[in-house]
C-alpha cells in the first residue's frame, strides 16, 4: 500500500502544521471523542487533551460510554449521535470501513497534514484502507512473556527451556502452576499459531488458512502449554496464578505492567520463546484514533479539531514517550522508537511486535474470532484433537462468509 | 355494585357525559393512560423487531440508517433450516423445566423451614434470604461465574477440595470423592448445572415470599382436622400445606419459568453459552447471531420467535394454569 | 366406643400467667353425651383440644376408658372433630374430604371407603352433593359434610366446638336435631361446645358449665336449670336469666323472713320450710326465676311486692315485664298480662321457686358441702 | 411528606426492633433453660427446636454465601476475584479502601468522588428554585440519575398503575376483560427480552429526539412494569371488601376521599410490593440506560457494569463488589421495613378451590 | 329528621332475571323505628341499600320528607349506616374512625370534631379506646364503635344491616337496648334489618315483612304477631313457630265443625264465632302457636284431640312437647307438664287462638281485601 500521496500532503502540511491549526483554532472547532479506557490511562488522555485544547484553542468532548464500544458506536452513528472520533485498536477499521449505508468511517486524507512516513510500518498499514485513511495510530499491543525473576534465572530464548522450568514447578493439587495463560483467546494463542509461519487470516487471499500444515504445527506447540496453566482458561483464573506468585511465567499484554509490577516484586518481560527456532508472531493491536462519518457532514472546523488532536497526540514524542514509561504503551512513531529510550518491558513488548503481524484489518476476519475460540477450546477441555479443531474451525470460518 | 354511584366528582361527571361510550364506562378512563403508555414503550418495539426480522439488515446500524430491504420470511426459513435454533430451542427449555423443578423444590423447603414454629428468629432469616433480589443480575451472576471457575482454586472445586480431604482422611470409598477440579464451565452439562445452579438462585427469593404468604393464610384449624383425621406430616403436607400453596406457586412457576426463559446473562457471563455454543439459550443465540455475524435480521427472527413462545407458554398457562382467575366477566 | 374421663386436668398459657384450664375433673360415660357451657374464655376450646390430642396438658390425664391417652399424638387418637368454622379442605370434594379420615386411619380399600361415604352421605342428606367442592355448598350443607366426616371415621369420641354458631336460626334448630339422632344412633361418646342456651338446655344428657377454667356443675340439664349450685350457675343457665337481689334473712329457728329494705320486699316464709332448710340470719342473694314471677295487675297490697313497671317488652308468645325492682328485674308475663309503662303492679312468687345464695361466696345456702362436691363429679 | 415520614418512623422502629433482636434471642434462650430445669418442656423438645432453628441460619448461610464471598472481596486488597491460596482472602488485608473508592472517586455521588456542598439557586433553568453543587467542577453523579428515573418511574408507575388496579378491580367496562387478558399475556414479555428490543428502542427514541433523556427512560421503566403490578395489586384489591366503601360514601366521603382516605391506605401491603417491583424496574437495568443515554446521565446501574468491563480483560473485584453493595442499600432498606406488608401483601393466589 | 317514604321501589338484578324488590311502598315517620326481617334473600339488604344511595332503583322513588332523594347519590344523603360486619376502617383509630363522617360532611374543625367524638365515645362507654384500632377491639366495642361513628354525624336517617348477628346472645341483649335508647334519644328515623325473632318482636315501632322482594305485612310487633295477614307471616313471625294443619270446614251458616281426618282433630266453633265470622265449607289451613296448645297429661277423651308424645324437650323454663299431629306439632307446655315420649295426651286450645287461611292463597280467611291492602300500609 503506498503512501506517497498522503506523504506528499503530509509534507505540505507538515511545514506549518502548527501555523494552521493556530489558524483554525481561532474559529474554535469542536470535536466529540469516545474512548473505552482504564483510569489510568483515562486521567492522563484528559491532561493530554486539556494541553491539546489549550495550544490549539480547539475544544474537545471526550466522553467514555460504557458497555461495548462498537455496540455504542453501532446504534449511535446510524442515527446522527455519534463520536466524530474514538481511540480503539485498530481491527475495527476494516469493519466499519465497508459499512455504506450508513458510512461509519471517514476519509481523513485530505485533512491530515502529517506524513505517515513517521510511523512504523505495520502502523502506517494498520490505519488504512483500500487507500483510504482512517485514523492515525499512536501505539501497538501484543502480547508477550512475564516471568518471575524470583523463580525463573534466566528468561527463556526458546520453547524447551521455558517447558522446563515449568515442569519445575507445575504441580496444581499443592496450588503451583507453570503459566498464567487465557488460551482459549485467539488474540493470545495467535504468535504460537502462526509461528511456523502458518496464518490465521491470509491477508492476500482473505481466507484463513487455518487448516494448513503450518498452523497444525503452531497449535501442537500451543497445546503442549495447555497443560500448565490452571483449568479454567478465564482470563481473571489465569492472570491469578501468576500475580500469586503461584507460576512462574505468565503470557499477557502491557496493560497488565503496572498492576503485575505491584505483585510481584522482581518482574521481568522478555519476547516469546522460539519454537523450533521460529519466532512466534503473535498478533499485535496498534490504538488508533479512528476519523467517524460524522466528520463527513460536520463543519471543516470540527474535522480540523478531530483531526487535529490526533495527529497533535500521535506525532508529539513527548506524549508517546511518556506513555511508554507510563502506561506501558509500545510506540509506533518512528523517531522515538528508533530513540531506544525505552524501559525494558517496553523495548521487550516492542520487539515482540516486530516478530508479530497486526490482525487483519479485512471485514472477513470477523468471522474468524468465535470459531477459533471454540476451537481452542474444544482442545483445552480434551474434546477434541488440535488438527480436526483447527479443520473445522476453518471451514465453519468459511461458510460464514 | 353500585356502579354508578362512584363518582369522582363534578369534573369528571362532566367528562362522563363527554365520552363517546356509555357511563358505566368511565373505569376505562383509568386504565387507558398506562395501555398507552406499555403499548407505545412495549409493544411498538416489538413491531418493529417483527419488521426488522422481515429485512436483510445485517447489523443494527444498517436498519437505523435505512440500509435493509424487505425480504419477507426469508429469515424465518433460513432459522428453521438452522441446526442450531433447534439445539437452543431445546436446551432453552431444558433449562426452564430443569431450574424451575429445582427452585420449587428449593423455594418451598425454605419458605416451610423458615415459616416453622420451631425456628427461632425466622422473621429475621426470612429478611436475609430474599437480599439476592436486591442485587442487580449483572453483578450476581459476574460472581457466580467466578465461584464456578473451572480452576483448581476456583470457590467450588476449592470447597470440593476440601471435601474430599476430610472424606479420604475419613478413608471414605472413591465413589464418594469428586475429581477436581471439576470444569464447571468446560464441560456441556456441568455448565448447564452451573446455569441452573445460579437460576435457581436467582428466582427462588420471589418463590419464597410468594410461599410464604400462602404459608402464613391457611388457618390451623384445617392442620389440626388433619391431625384429628390421623394424618401425619406428611399427609398434612400433602393435604393441607400443598393445595394451598399450589395456587401461589403455579403462578410464581408460570412467572419465573417465563424469565428463566428469557435469561441472557448467566449464559453470556458464564462462557457465552458455550462449551461450543452447546448451552446457547436462545436469547443469546440471538444476540450472537446479531453481533458476531452480523446477521440482524435473522437475529430479530430469532428473538420474535423466542417472544413467541413465551407468549405461547404464557397464553396456556394462564388458560390451563387459572392465572387470570378474577379477570372475570366483562 | 369409649368412656372419657379427665383427671385433674390443667393448661396454662403464657408461662402459667394463663390458667385457661384449672385441674379440671370430669367422667363422660360410654355414649353418653355432654354439652359444655361457659362464658368466653372460660376453657372451654382448650379442654376440647386437650381431649383431642390438639393441645399438651400442662399437667393431669386424660384417659380413654382405661388407656391414659394423655401422651399419644392427636392423629392416633380414636376422636373425630366438628370445628366451629367446619375446616373442610377446600381443594377436596366433598366425596374426598369425608374419606380422608377413612384413608388415614383405616386400611379400606377405596371401594369400602367410597361406599361408607355414600352411606353416610345418604344418611345426611348430601349424597347430591358429592362432587361439589366445599365452596358450592351453603352453610347448613358445609355443617353436614363436616359431620359426615367426622362420623364416617366410626370415632370412640365425638367432639363439637360450637358447631352451629355460623348457621342462621332455622337452620340451627335442624342440624341440632341431626346431630342428637345421630350421636344416638351411633352411641358415640361426645362432648359438644356451645354458648347457645338452646342448645345447652336441650342436646346433652349432662350439661357442664365452666367458668374460669373451673368446672362449676355437671348434671342433667333440668337438674342444673332447677338445682344451681351457685349463683354463677343460676345466672348463667336460663334466658331471661334468673333475677337476683341482695336481701337480709331474719330467722329464729321455727320462722324466717326475707327483706330487703330498697325494694320493701318482705317475704315470710312456711314453718315447713324453715324446718326443712338449715338457715342462719344474715345477707343472702335472692335468686328467682323470671317465669316464676307472678305479676298481679291490680295489686291488693296482698302481694309479696309491688313494684312499678318500667317498660314491656312483647315478644309474641310473652311480655316481658321489666320492673323497678332492681336494675334487671325482669318478669315472665303471659301475652295477655300487659301492664303499661309507670304502671303499680304487684309481684308475687312461690317459695319452692326460691333459690338463696351465700352473698359472698354465691354457693347455694342449702346444699351441703357434699352435694357441692357431688355436683361436679 | 407523610409518606416519608411515616417510612422514618417504620425504619425507625425496625432498627429498633433489629437492634434489640439479640436481647430477645438471649430471653428465649433462658426461657428454654428454664423451662427445661423446671421440667415444662422434655429435652427432646428443646431439642429439636434448636435443631431446627440451626437448620434454618445454616441454609440462610448457605444461600447467601456468593453474598457473603464478594462482600469479603470487598474488604481484601488488589482487584483480583481469587487467590490461589483459599477461598477468601487474607482477613489482616481487609479494609475499606473500595468503599473509600466509591465515595471519594468514583461517580457513585459525584463525578469523580468531587463532594461540594449543595446550594439552592434562585430561578435558573431548573425551575423557580433548583439545586447547584457549589465548591464542585464536576457535578452530581450516579446515584442522582439513579434517583431522578426511579422517581420518574415510581412517580409514572404509580400514577398508571393504582388507577387501574383500582378500575380493574371494581369497574366493569368495554374491553375489561381483554386488557387485563393482555396484561397477563405480557407480564413476562418484555422483562428479559430488552436486549431484543433495544435496536428498536433505539431507533424509537432517537427518532424523537428521546435519546440521553433520563424522563423519558424513566417512564419507558414505568411502562415496562405496568403490566405485571397492575395486575398485581387489583388482585390484591379484589379482596378488601366493597363495604369499606360504601361506608366512606355514606359518610359523605367523595370518590376522591374515599380513595384516599379509605382504599389507599387499606391497599397499603399492595402498594408495598408495587413499590419494590417498580423501584427494581429502574433502579437495576442498564442494558437500555447504557444504549441510550450518554456518560453524563448514567445512573449507578451503568457505572456498576462499567466498572464489571472497565479492565480490557478484567474486572477490578473489591471495587466492583464496593459499588454493588452500595448500589444494593436502598433496596434493602425499603424492602426490611416493608417486609411485613410484603409478605402480606403478596398473598394472592392463596386458597383456590 | 326526616319521614322516609319509598314509593313503588323496585330493583332488578341481571337485566331483570332476578327482582330483589318488587315495588315497595313503605312509608316511615319521623323518629319511627321500623324493623325489617323475611327470609334470606328476600331484599331486606336492597332494600336498605337503596335508601342509602348504594344501589340505583330500577323504578320507583325514595323520598326524604318531601325531597325525591332517588337519584341523589350517597354522599349527599343525611344517612347513616351500620353495616352487619361493621366496616370499621382498620386502618382508622376508633377516633378516626368517628371523626372521619364528621370530617367529609361538615365543616367542623379538627377540635369541633373531636370534642363530638368524645362526647360520642363517652355516651357509649368506649373513651378508653378512642386511641385503639379495630383489630384490637371485641364485638362489642366494634359494635359499639360502629354505632358511634353513625351516630356522630348526627343523620336523618339510621339504617341497621344485621348489626348485631355476629355477637353472641348475652351481647347481642345489650347492644339492643343500647340501640333502642340511642334511637330515641337522638330521635332519629330508623331501618332496622334483623333475621333475629327477638330482635323483629322488641326492637321496632313497627315491623315490616319480605318475602321474595315482597311486602307482606307492616304494623306494630303484637299487632303483626296476633293478627298475621297470611300464613307465612304467621308462620315467620313466632319462635317456635306456629302450628299449621290442613283442615276441612263444614260449615251450614250458623255452626262450623273444624275436621281433619288424619289427626282425628274434630273441633266445633261456637255460635258466636261464626256468626262473627264469614266463613264457608272447604279446605283451609289452620294455624295455632304452641303457647296457645294446652296438655292434658290424663286425657279423659273430652280434649279436641287426642295424640302421642314424640319428644319431650325441656328448655328450663318450660317444656317442648312434639305430638304426632303432623310433622312438626310442637306445643309448649310449663315446666312441670312432663309427659314421657310415647304417653297419650290430650290437646286443648281455645277459639280465640286460632288462625283459618286460604288453603290457597294463604291469606287470612277473616280479612277483607281492605284489610290486607290496610296491613302493607
Ligand atoms: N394459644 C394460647 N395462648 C395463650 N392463651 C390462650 C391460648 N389459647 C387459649 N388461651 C387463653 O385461654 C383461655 C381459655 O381459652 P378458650 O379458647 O379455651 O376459651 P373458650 O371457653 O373456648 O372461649 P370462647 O367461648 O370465646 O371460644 C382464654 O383466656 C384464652 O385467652
Ligand atoms: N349485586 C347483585 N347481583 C345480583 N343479584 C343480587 C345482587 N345483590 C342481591 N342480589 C339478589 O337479590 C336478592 C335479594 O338480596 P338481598 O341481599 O337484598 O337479600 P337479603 O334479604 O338481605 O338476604 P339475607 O338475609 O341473606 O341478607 C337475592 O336473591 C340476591 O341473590
Ligand atoms: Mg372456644
Ligand atoms: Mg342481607
Amino acid at each position: 500500500i503506498s503512501t506517497g500521496g498522503d506523504g506528499g500532503d503530509g509534507g505540505d502540511g507538515s511545514d506549518g502544521s502548527d501555523g494552521s491549526d493556530g489558524g483554525d483554532g481561532e474559529s474554535g472547532g469542536t470535536a466529540t471523542l469516545w474512548t473505552d479506557l482504564s483510569d489510568g490511562e483515562d486521567e492522563a488522555m484528559s491532561s493530554y487533551i486539556d494541553e491539546y485544547e489549550s495550544e490549539s484553542s480547539n475544544t474537545i468532548e471526550k466522553n467514555e460510554p460504557g458497555g461495548e464500544l462498537d455496540q455504542q458506536l453501532e446504534t449511535a452513528i446510524p442515527s446522527g449521535e455519534g463520536p466524530d472520533s474514538w481511540i480503539w485498536a485498530h481491527d475495527w477499521i476494516g469493519r466499519f470501513a465497508v459499512r455504506e449505508e450508513p458510512p461509519f468511517l471517514y476519509d481523513a486524507s485530505d485533512d491530515v497534514d502529517t506524513s505517515l512516513d513517521v510511523f512504523t510500518e505495520t502502523a502506517q498499514e494498520a490505519v488504512q484502507f483500500d487507500g483510504a485513511l482512517h485514523g492515525l495510530p499512536f501505539a501497538s499491543e501484543t502480547v508477550a512473556l512475564f516471568y518471575n525473576e524470583d523463580m525463573v534465572d534466566e528468561p527463556p530464548e526458546t520453547f524447551e527451556e521455558m517447558l522446563s522450568v515449568m515442569d519445575e514447578y507445575h504441580d496444581p493439587e499443592n496450588g503451583e502452576y507453570g503459566l498464567s495463560y487465557p488460551v482459549t483467546d485467539p488474540y493470545f494463542a495467535s504468535g504460537f499459531i502462526q509461528a511456523y509461519g502458518g496464518d490465521i487470516f491470509d491477508t492476500e487471499s482473505l481466507e484463513n488458512d487455518l487448516d494448513s500444515e503450518e498452523c497444525k504445527q503452531g497449535m501442537d506447540a500451543l497445546e503442549q502449554l495447555f497443560d500448565y496453566v490452571p483449568a479454567d482458561p478465564g482470563y481473571e483464573s489465569q492472570i491469578v496464578a501468576f500475580a500469586d506468585g503461584a507460576a512462574p511465567f505468565a503470557i499477557n499484554g502491557p496493560w497488565e505492567i503496572a498492576n503485575l509490577g505491584e505483585e510481584i516484586e522482581n518482574l521481568g518481560v522478555t519476547t516469546l520463546p522460539t519454537v523450533d527456532g521460529n519466532n512466534p508472531r503473535t498478533y499485535s493491536g496498534i490504538q488508533t484514533f479512528y476519523f467517524s462519518a460524522m466528520l463527513s457532514d460536520a463543519d471543516q472546523s470540527a474535522v480540523d479539531a478531530a483531526t487535529g488532536l490526533a495527529e497533535w497526540y500521535t506525532t508529539n514524542e513527548e506524549v508517546i514517550e511518556t506513555n511508554a514509561e507510563e502506561q506501558g504503551y509500545i510506540p509506533v512513531l518512528s523517531s522515538v522508537v528508533e530513540d531506544g529510550d525505552l524501559s525494558a518491558d517496553v523495548q521487550a513488548f516492542a520487539q515482540q511486535v516486530d516478530h508479530g503481524v497486526p490482525i487483519p484489518t479485512h471485514p472477513n476476519m470477523n468471522a474468524v474470532w468465535t470459531p477459533l475460540t471454540e476451537a481452542l477450546t474444544r482442545v483445552f477441555n480434551g474434546n477434541q484433537e488440535s488438527g480436526p479443531a483447527l479443520d473445522q474451525a476453518a471451514s465453519e470460518i468459511r461458510e460464514n462468509q | 355494585m353500585a356502579s354508578s354511584q362512584l363518582d369522582a366528582g363534578d369534573g369528571l361527571s362532566r367528562l362522563r357525559s363527554a365520552l363517546p361510550f356509555s357511563g358505566r364506562d368511565w373505569g376505562l378512563l383509568l386504565v387507558i393512560p398506562g395501555v398507552v403508555l406499555f403499548s407505545s414503550f412495549m409493544l411498538y418495539p416489538i413491531v418493529y423487531l417483527f419488521y426488522i426480522s422481515l429485512t436483510d439488515a445485517t447489523f443494527a446500524g444498517s436498519v437505523i440508517g435505512g440500509g435493509a430491504e424487505l425480504i419477507g420470511l426469508e429469515n424465518y426459513v433460513q432459522l428453521l433450516g438452522d441446526p442450531q435454533f433447534w439445539s437452543s430451542m431445546s436446551t432453552t427449555w431444558l433449562f426452564v423445566a430443569v431450574s424451575l423443578v429445582v427452585k420449587v423444590f428449593v423455594a418451598v423447603g425454605i419458605a416451610l423451614l423458615l415459616n416453622h414454629a420451631r425456628v427461632v428468629g425466622k422473621r429475621y432469616m426470612r429478611a436475609a434470604v430474599i437480599v439476592p433480589l436486591g442485587f442487580p443480575g449483572i453483578f450476581t451472576i459476574t460472581v457466580w461465574r467466578g465461584m464456578f471457575s473451572d480452576a483448581r482454586f476456583g470457590v467450588f472445586n476449592t470447597l470440593l477440595g476440601r471435601y474430599n480431604d476430610v472424606m479420604s482422611s475419613l478413608s471414605a470409598p472413591q465413589v464418594l470423592l469428586f475429581d477436581v477440579p471439576i470444569g464447571f464451565l468446560s464441560g456441556r452439562w456441568e455448565a448447564f448445572f452451573a446455569y441452573v445452579t445460579t437460576e435457581v438462585w436467582l428466582a427462588y427469593p420471589f418463590m419464597v415470599i410468594i410461599i410464604v404468604s400462602a404459608l402464613q393464610d391457611v388457618p390451623k384449624s384445617l392442620h389440626e382436622a388433619a391431625m384429628v383425621d390421623g394424618a401425619g406430616w406428611l399427609q398434612r403436607f400433602r393435604t393441607v400445606t400443598l393445595p394451598a400453596i399450589k395456587g401461589p406457586v403455579l403462578f410464581a412457576s408460570i412467572l419465573t419459568a417465563a424469565t428463566s426463559f428469557q435469561q441472557f446473562l448467566i449464559p453470556w457471563v458464564f462462557n457465552q453459552g458455550g462449551p461450543a455454543r452447546k448451552n446457547e439459550l436462545i436469547i443469546v443465540y440471538g444476540y450472537r447471531e446479531a453481533i458476531s455475524f452480523n446477521e440482524f435480521g435473522l437475529s430479530a427472527a430469532i428473538l420474535i420467535v423466542a417472544i413467541a413462545f413465551v407468549g405461547l407458554f404464557m397464553l396456556v398457562a394462564v388458560r390451563y394454569g387459572g392465572l387470570a382467575e378474577g379477570v372475570g366477566e366483562e | 366406643m369409649a368412656r372419657v374421663t379427665l383427671d385433674t386436668l390443667r393448661k396454662e398459657f403464657d408461662r402459667g400467667t394463663i390458667v385457661a384450664v384449672d385441674d379440671l375433673d370430669l367422667e363422660i360415660d360410654d355414649g353418653e353425651f355432654v354439652t359444655v357451657v361457659g362464658p368466653s374464655g372460660c376453657g372451654k376450646t382448650t379442654t376440647l383440644r386437650m381431649v383431642a390430642g390438639l393441645e399438651e396438658p400442662t399437667s393431669g390425664t386424660v384417659h380413654f376408658d382405661d388407656e391414659d391417652v394423655t401422651d399419644i399424638h392427636a392423629k392416633e387418637r380414636p376422636v373425630a372433630m366438628v370445628f366451629q368454622n367446619y375446616a373442610l379442605y377446600p381443594h377436596k370434594t366433598v366425596r374426598e374430604n369425608m374419606a380422608f379420615g377413612l384413608k388415614m386411619s383405616t386400611d379400606m380399600t377405596t371401594e369400602e371407603r367410597h361406599e361408607r361415604v355414600r352411606e353416610m352421605a345418604e344418611m345426611m342428606g348430601i349424597e347430591g352433593l358429592l362432587d361439589d367442592k366445599p365452596d358450592e355448598l351453603s352453610g347448613g350443607q358445609k355443617q353436614r359434610v363436616a359431620l359426615g366426616r367426622a362420623i364416617a371415621r366410626e370415632p370412640e369420641v365425638f367432639l363439637f366446638d360450637e358447631p352451629l354458631s355460623n348457621l342462621d336460626a332455622k337452620l340451627r334448630t335442624e342440624m341440632r336435631a341431626e346431630i342428637q339422632k345421630l350421636q344416638k344412633e351411633f352411641g358415640v361418646t361426645a362432648m359438644y361446645v356451645t354458648h347457645d342456651q338452646e342448645e345447652a338446655m336441650t342436646m346433652g344428657d349432662r350439661l357442664a358449665i365452666l367458668n374460669d377454667g373451673e368446672l362449676q356443675q355437671v348434671g342433667e340439664p333440668t337438674e342444673v336449670y332447677q338445682n344451681p349450685v351457685n349463683k354463677f350457675v343460676a345466672g348463667f343457665i336460663g334466658s331471661p336469666s334468673m333475677n337476683f337481689l341482695d336481701v337480709d334473712v331474719e330467722t329464729d329457728g321455727t320462722s324466717a323472713t326475707i327483706r330487703d329494705e330498697s325494694s320493701g320486699l318482705a317475704f315470710a316464709l312456711s314453718r315447713d320450710y324453715v324446718a326443712g332448710h338449715d338457715l342462719e340470719s344474715g345477707p343472702y342473694t335472692l335468686g328467682i326465676r323470671p317465669e316464676n314471677i307472678g305479676i298481679v295487675e291490680d295489686p291488693t297490697g296482698e302481694e309479696t311486692l309491688t313494684a312499678t313497671v318500667e317498660v314491656v317488652e312483647p315478644i309474641g308468645s310473652d311480655n316481658y315485664v321489666h320492673l323497678d325492682v332492681n336494675d334487671d328485674f325482669l318478669a315472665r308475663a303471659p301475652a295477655n298480662v300487659q301492664p303499661e309503662a309507670g304502671d303499680e303492679v304487684g309481684v308475687v312468687f312461690e317459695e319452692a321457686d326460691l333459690h338463696l345464695f351465700d352473698a359472698e361466696t354465691g354457693e347455694d345456702v342449702f346444699l351441703s358441702d357434699e352435694e357441692i362436691a357431688a355436683a361436679v363429679a | 411528606m407523610s409518606v416519608l415520614r411515616s417510612f422514618a418512623a417504620l425504619v425507625a422502629a425496625k432498627l429498633v426492633a433489629f437492634a434489640t433482636a439479640p436481647k430477645r434471642f438471649v430471653v428465649t434462650v433462658q426461657r428454654a433453660i428454664y423451662d427445661l430445669r423446671t421440667g415444662k418442656r422434655t429435652p427432646w423438645d428443646v431439642s429439636k427446636s434448636v435443631l431446627m432453628t440451626l437448620f434454618g441460619f445454616a441454609m440462610v448461610l448457605v444461600l447467601l454465601f456468593p453474598l457473603f464471598w464478594i462482600f469479603t472481596a470487598s474488604l481484601a486488597e488488589g482487584t483480583r476475584l481469587f487467590t490461589t491460596s483459599g477461598i477468601f482472602p487474607d482477613p489482616s488485608t481487609y479494609n475499606l479502601g473500595a468503599y473509600r473508592w466509591v465515595v471519594f472517586e468514583s461517580d457513585f455521588f459525584f463525578v469523580d468522588g468531587d463532594w461540594g456542598y449543595p446550594q439552592l439557586v434562585l430561578g435558573g433553568s431548573g425551575g423557580l428554585v433548583s439545586f447547584r453543587w457549589a465548591g464542585t467542577e464536576t457535578g452530581p453523579g450516579a446515584v442522582f440519575n439513579s434517583l431522578y428515573i426511579v422517581s420518574v418511574t415510581l412517580a409514572a408507575g404509580f400514577g398508571m398503575i393504582v388507577p387501574a388496579a383500582y378500575a380493574f378491580s371494581r369497574r366493569k367496562f368495554v374491553g375489561r376483560k381483554r386488557i387485563l387478558y393482555g396484561y397477563v399475556l405480557f407480564t413476562q414479555i418484555g422483562a428479559g427480552l430488552s436486549i431484543a428490543t433495544l435496536v428498536a428502542l433505539y431507533s424509537l427514541f432517537s427518532s424523537y429526539g428521546l435519546t440521553n433523556n433520563l424522563f423519558v427512560l424513566g417512564l419507558f421503566y414505568a411502562a415496562s412494569a405496568i403490566p405485571f403490578n397492575t395486575w398485581l395489586l387489583k388482585t390484591y384489591m379484589d379482596n378488601i371488601p366493597v363495604s369499606y366503601e360504601e361506608a366512606a360514601m355514606v359518610d359523605g366521603a367523595s370518590f376522591l376521599d374515599t380513595i384516599r382516605e379509605v382504599i389507599l391506605p387499606l391497599t397499603k401491603p399492595g402498594l408495598a410490593v408495587v413499590l419494590i417491583f417498580v423501584w427494581l424496574a429502574g433502579w437495576n437495568e442498564f442494558i437500555i440506560a447504557q444504549t441510550l443515554l450518554r456518560p453524563e446521565n448514567y445512573p449507578l446501574s451503568v457505572e456498576l457494569y462499567n466498572i464489571a468491563t472497565e479492565g480490557r480483560f478484567s474486572t477490578p473485584w473489591t471495587r466492583f463488589a464496593a459499588f454493588a453493595n452500595l448500589f444494593a442499600l436502598p433496596v434493602a432498606i425499603v424492602y426490611f421495613a416493608a417486609q411485613r406488608s410484603v409478605e402480606d401483601g403478596l398473598s394472592f393466589g392463596g386458597m383456590e378451590g
